[in-house]
């Protein structure tokens, strides 16, 4: 055996220029503790109000999307952790079930080989895996992440999930039994709003909305259409709203809002729409822009967020401002200048309200919701293509 | 319940099996005659809108970099820039930067068999052509000239007018690399 | 032939299998009476060292932070930074900017149950501490605080002394998503 | 039925402001003709002299690395295409069979899952995957990637790949039959160097190199020690040499150029070894730096990658000038100035060689080999992380 013994030593022996160990150790007569390993972090089983969720789209390998756990209040150590989101995946929380849900798809040798879709369970305070529900058809709809392609029903027993083959269907998933129930085809219409105690709405392609109940086997077992809801040519609705309750408040290319009760079997616009505002400066004008554009905040204002470019073709390009405005009185209240070109906004519901904005740069930036005033800065230290935001 | 429309469902799935770059014309014409084709020919994925100081603009990111040029006065513009006039609602990595060209994918791709229709406008002759916005796909995120604008982009529920669907979907796998914008005809005059 | 050195091999497997932080110590211990003991302990992977504009220095890169400190006045420095001393041979992504510490791994991780071992100097008290590198195993690229030091760093002949190795090795997936730098000891004093 | 006609005409017709199409029509009676689908682009069966292979470690997704084609030739359209390379690969090229071939580890569900150890085969005109060959046990050493962990012998027909999990082998490969041939224990020893014309020499924890030849079932026929070629503590050797015809040319991290006969079944170090050169302006001294520090040209020059700040530890910080041996001479005969930090150096097989570096920014240099003129950027366009070049 050849002798390996001086290899050892130049591990153990300190190298190079070390000080004087003599001088020094008389200040500090006891060196360091040794520290205990192994060691992984654990999160707590509640998550504190300032904590958000930030998907990760990660153009420079979209195979490997990630969702970052952050704490708003903690400019220090805002990364929690976090947990993966391959391939256009979909994530979602139970905070009452203390899990986290992603629908992702998997290749067998990365790029190529067999597919698979598939619900991961998590655990919300260790970050594990702990079940899998495979996606039968290889056709989970695969999109830069929209939350309403992912969503619950049936008091968050049910996950429903959106296909586009390009045919439409949605796929309903029992998460406590771990098996998948139900397939609903969906022609001509996209995204899935949890709408009453068991179904969903879908916004369609005419213009239309269309609602549907189902059964205790998540079958459709009923459903119905209800027309024009919205003018897709000259007055589209952005794709995510924000939730209030019940109710789903959209918001238009145009800044028009539009408020939707999904508390019933069928979704009911709401009467009378009206404009977040206008203001000085645009060029040509001020309207919303942005991936996630509109949120809430637990009294029920509306955060609109606001390109002064506005003009046919910006409404994904980000904006400058939030635009916060009562939905009751259907007047804006403030206006909340950021620090950057922004894409997705969301509002924490902690005691004093902090206003969330991912800039394009990546940098995460915390506002007062209710002031504006600007907060602190994450920095750009969670996620390299933030898209977007959710509150727990 | 269940079957919301089927005979709709069979024709889009018939699309998606058998379209070929004829037939889609084919179908776009017979399109214009009545409602018995809906075109769900959706393309993919939006950009992250980059910074506006980023080297090309408002629309997309990425190294400073020499033009590509076509050299015909009447396809003028840059290729490797989101400003082309393609690009009209273009969104992700354009090929022209990744081993393709503006209507080729790079080698080692497959290019995706049904597409997201576009409609941009040529600054030289002013007509406004039907743009194809195949993805190609079974590589990763190449990563280079990343670009996303949205001229005439509509949401999710018109597909075939939304950016935001990955469309390696007839593809042997779904993985994106870039996007191609391809000349498929000249689109009809604007309806006044 | 096919069998240089079987018994050597067995023991670098047995040491893989059962290294916990107290068998550790001792079988460095051991090793310094003899060489029956090959110190297979090596650590993970190197880092581009980024260009000397980045804001941590010559060893690192990344957005600029708050320092994370530790408060005692005997282990000083910021552990977001690529300089504290106790990552003088570090590779790779800080666990203290992606959801762990310098000695613990984020949530959803697994700590590789074997290491390299470096060795550096506290400025504090002067003294050379034995500084395990585990990795953080099962999560991808945390993409945070990327360092690369390499003192004491050696080529992969000598394994223990090399940091270009993925050491999520013992774990149940060898994806690298950090690593941490633990204090496990003192160094024995320096051989003249 | 919905209608949905009109969703159909939008996409049709022409958006917004148009520029009159009757006027500019005029000077271009004909429209742009339509162009051909499917097109994927094909590459030529002998890529040309100035293309070189750039591998991208991808810190960012390291489970999705990849190699780049690169044309140095042409700073318009440097990259021709892309080779996946996941998970710490490694990568290499097969000239006289138009093949490339991949090391790589996939895990069933991307970052947890079964394992899958395999080599693909990739056509180099197509850079499609055309054949694969499982890996057994788990074991491929992952690492920053090294040239020497995959190697060629037996003319070409075998692969050598190293394994490490710490115990450290090799897995013998026919290519050509698709099949592992056998293992081969290492302990001690790292890094794979053919020799000979069917067998590989290693180097060693203790300082010595180790040869083995291999006999037609690829198990070990002989093998035989050489002690003390390097002197790990003090003047250790970067793993990745310049190979000059069967020598391989190793440079020490404090600029000792090592050169090893590797011709016959025993590597022999050759007689004679010296130094690449001082020069002012050192702080403390000029030191090889980088990663892929020491290259060669057709000619049997050697290029080695130095930094003016080289001390212990300094040896992967990257350097900002290439110094020129010749080592049958043993003089420097040439200093060239980089444009920044660079991390790897190669050198074209054109009539006129070019220097190909690669700046740890991702930005690729040309410069003139012979003159070390700037000859153009390519700028950061191919790779993230280029850490390696390849010279086909």
């Amino acid at each position: 055996m050849r002798s390996i013994a001086p290899v050892l030593a130049s591990a153990l022996y300190a190298f190079a220029a070390m000080t004087s160990p003599a001088i020094a150790a008389d200040k500090f007569p006891q060196p360091l503790a040794e520290e205990s390993l192994p060691s992984v972090a654990k999160l707590p089983a509640t998550w504190p109000q300032s904590w958000v969720t930030i998907h990760d789209f990660h153009f420079g390998a979209i195979l490997d999307g990630r969702v970052a756990v952050v704490d708003t209040a903690d400019p220090v150590q805002p990364l929690k952790g976090l947990v993966r989101a391959a391939q256009f995946a979909n994530f979602l929380i139970a905070k009452d079930r203390g899990e986290l849900y992603t629908t992702e798809t998997f290749y067998s040798r990365l790029t190529r080989g067999e597919r698979t879709d598939a619900i991961t369970i998590w655990d919300s305070a260790t970050l594990q895996p702990k079940g899998e529900i495979v996606l039968p058809g290889g056709k989970r709809q695969q999109s830069v992440t929209y939350p309403h392609l992912f969503q619950l029903t049936n008091g968050g027993k049910w996950a429903l999930v959106a296909n586009f083959t390009p045919a439409q269907s949605v796929t309903v998933v029992d998460l406590a039994a771990r098996k998948v129930l139900n397939e609903i085809d969906l022609p001509g219409c996209a995204q899935i709003y949890p709408t009453g105690t068991s179904g969903f709405t879908s916004l369609c392609a005419d213009g239309s909305l269309f609602s549907v109940t189902l059964d205790a086997n998540g079958a459709a077992a009923s459903s119905k259409s209800v027309p024009k809801v919205q003018d897709i040519d000259n007055q589209p609705l952005f794709s995510t709203p924000a939730m209030v309750g019940t109710t789903a408040w959209f918001v238009s290319f145009h800044g028009m809002v539009q408020g939707f009760d999904l508390s019933g079997p069928v979704a009911k616009p709401l009467p009378g729409s009206f404009s977040v505002g206008t203001a000085d400066g645009g060029s040509p004008e001020w309207r919303p822009g942005g991936w996630q554009v509109i949120n809430s905040d637990a009294a029920g204002k509306l955060y609109v967020l606001m390109s002064p470019y506005g003009k046919e073709g910006t409404h994904k390009d980000g904006g400058t401002e939030v635009w916060v405005v009562d939905p009751i009185k259907k007047a804006r209240t403030l206006r909340i200048a950021l620090k950057g070109q922004t894409l997705a906004i969301a509002v924490t519901k902690e005691s004093t309200p902090h206003l969330v904005a991912a800039q394009a740069s990546g940098a995460i930036d915390i506002y007062d919701a209710a002031t504006g005033a600007f907060v602190r800065s994450l920095g750009a230290t969670v996620a390299a293509n933030p898209i977007l935001i959710q509150v727990p | 319940m269940a079957r919301f429309d089927k005979i709709t469902e069979n024709l889009a799935r018939g699309i998606a099996r058998g379209t070929s770059r004829r037939s889609l014309l084919a179908w776009l014409g017979a399109g214009m005659t009545g409602a018995a084709s809906i075109p769900l020919l959706p393309v993919a994925r939006a950009a992250t809108p980059p910074a506006p100081e980023a080297p090309h603009g408002p629309h997309g990111a990425g190294a400073a970099r020499p033009a590509i040029i076509s050299g015909l006065e009447q396809d003028p513009g840059d290729r490797a820039s989101c400003d082309y006039w393609r690009y009209c609602a273009i969104d992700g990595f354009l090929c022209s930067c990744c081993g393709g060209s503006v209507n080729t994918c790079p080698p080692g791709t497959e290019m995706s068999p049904i597409t997201w229709i576009g409609t941009c406008t040529n600054p030289a002759d002013g007509r406004a052509y039907v743009i194809s916005y195949n993805d190609c796909c079974g590589v990763s995120s190449c990563g280079q000239c990343l670009c996303n604008r949205n001229e005439g982009d509509r949401p999710q529920v018109r597909p075939q007018s939304n950016n935001d669907y990955n469309w390696c979907l007839g593809s042997e796998s779904s993985v994106y690399n870039c996007s191609v914008a391809a000349v498929i005809g000249v689109a009809l005059p604007a309806a006044k």
